[in-house]
């Protein structure tokens, strides 16, 4: 039974791509107890580390778990990793809820169009976004699965704040954009 | 008196012929009226026993459905179509697909240039009201670096109370706030929440909207753990 | 310097997500010679296969090799994908697609129910389906990023019948389903 449990755990990880907590690792290998869990990880890192693959487990500071390959040898297969997070449309919509969050869904949709049910939808299930519901509106904002990946901080007013520092050093405030055509509420993606 | 097995006509398909009310609700062109018919004369035959007011009844309601019939062809009715036939085809079940990991490529500069293509969209759609219900009021977006530090903060503004307050045992809100603005007034409110939590002060407010009195309590103590 | 070369190599594959031919890991890692590098590949697969990891390598009936998740586990862990997950409807379409190939779009609509048209475009995006115009209407067919998923084989006609395998359809014909009932057009992508 343990085989299975590390196994899932294994495998866990290596789809995921991104830190996961003992809480989500405990709902897919079925287990309750934190030590144990932490135990199965810790095993499996420690395979790792002895068979010398470039792949590594990292325990990070906040407790959670993440399969990532060594920071040498990632550098010389950058290369053959070429495909985007999120086609754009997906991508925009993120943004967007990047920038404004915390924001009422139905405001991505006045903004984005009738496809954002979409893209909101495929967010979610990436863990990107997460909602809350407010009566029968849902309130939208990023995960800690979207700070981790864009190395961005976890508070989302922080986060905002970054996202238009960045903003202004380059130049580019929200304010000055020029004026957009109807294009971009009826793109296709 | 009859029994069940005498009703054979007010059973289907024959009952239609014997509703003669609820006539008006059929669609005429649904009803064989030479099928019924062939078959309720052979029920009847089968059981050697006609019953004349069985075979009226079937009589009159086929006549109604024939004038029915016969008043939707004046109308130049045609009779309906079969449905068009939807195409039938295998389809066959969702695939099962493998699983890899595949190390993804977008960088924050993507990020940055998919906002400022949606804020030139953005501009052209008004705020709703929605949005303003829903998004973090300003007032506590700026308390985010306060709230981290708050337990220092009480502690130092008990300080500022014990040392303001030691004569009378009584301060006034308002004269406490001074130039404060909207934001200092929510933080000083909080910290006092927090003191007469703790029972180091009292609070008394005897106007709605009105100042708010403070009350020092066991004077003598300088912390707030 | 052979331990480098392995762990580049299991870098390529780790990152890459699909099969890498020989030529392209010898490029990553600095090799030549093609029995040199398929040895490099077949270690990494046996200890892969030695310390019981849910992760496999296959060597593909081309000569590519390619990393993934042993199915039996890919079903517990699916959720966690870190790509957008196809859900049951698009994957419908994909497979009717699959079969039919090279179908008209219209046929598939017809077949599938309107939402089939947020499929198409769906699958396009993911690179799984490729289309051809031909005056108004279009011919969709699957694409080669497909056929590797399912390692089959690149030709269409002998694909389809590596598909009918796959799909378990022997005995059963192709023309034994009715047309799909109301539910099935409205599933959501």
């Amino acid at each position: 039974m343990a085989g299975l449990q590390q196994q899932l755990c294994e495998a866990a990880l290596y789809v995921s791509g991104r830190p996961l907590d003992v809480k989500t690792i405990g709902s897919v290998i079925g287990a309750r107890s934190e030590e144990k869990i932490k135990g199965i990880v810790r095993s499996i890192k420690e395979r790792y580390e002895k068979s010398e693959s470039p792949i590594q487990i990292l325990e990070l500071p906040d407790g959670r778990f993440v399969m990532q390959l060594k920071p040498e040898v990632a550098k010389h297969v950058r290369k053959l990793s070429n495909r985007p997070l999120l086609t754009p449309g997906p991508l925009r919509t993120l943004s967007f809820i990047a920038l404004r969050q915390p924001i009422p869904q139905s405001r991505v949709i006045a903004v984005r169009g009738k496809l954002a049910y979409q893209h909101v939808k495929q967010l979610k299930e990436m863990d990107l976004i997460s909602y809350e519901k407010l009566g029968r509106s849902k309130t939208l904002r990023t995960t800690v699965t979207f700070a981790d990946y864009f190395n961005l901080n976890h508070d989302p007013a922080l986060m905002r704040k970054e996202l238009k520092n960045i903003l202004d050093l380059q130049g580019q405030g929200p304010t000055v954009a020029p004026a957009p055509g109807p294009s971009d509420h009826e793109e296709q993606s | 008196m009859t029994t069940p097995q005498d009703t054979y006509w007010l059973k289907q398909p024959y009952a239609v012929l014997f509703d003669i009310l609820h006539l008006h609700r059929v669609k005429p062109w649904d009803v064989h009226l030479e099928d019924l018919l062939t078959g309720l004369m052979k029920e009847m035959r089968g059981r050697g026993y006609i019953d004349f007011s069985v075979s009226g009844t079937a009589l009159l309601t086929s006549a109604i459905l024939l004038r029915m019939k016969s008043e939707l062809l004046l109308k130049m009715e045609e009779p309906p179509r079969p449905p068009p036939e939807k195409p039938t085809d295998y389809v066959p079940p969702p695939l099962a697909f493998p699983i890899r990991y595949q190390s993804t490529t977008t960088s924050l500069e993507e990020v940055l240039k998919g906002i400022l293509e949606v804020l030139k969209a953005e501009k052209l759609v008004p705020v709703g009201t929605s949005q303003l219900v829903t998004r973090t009021p300003a007032v506590f977006e700026q308390a985010d670096d306060w709230l981290v530090k708050i337990e220092e903060e009480i502690k130092a503004f008990y300080g500022q109370l014990l040392k303001a307050g030691t004569r009378t045992g009584r301060l006034s809100f308002l004269k406490l706030l001074a130039d404060g603005d909207a934001v200092q007034a929510v933080r000083m409110f909080i910290m006092l929440l927090f003191l007469a939590f703790e029972g180091k002060v009292g609070l008394n407010q005897l106007e709605e909207f009105g100042d708010i009195e403070i009350e020092m309590k066991n004077v003598g103590s300088t912390t707030t753990d």
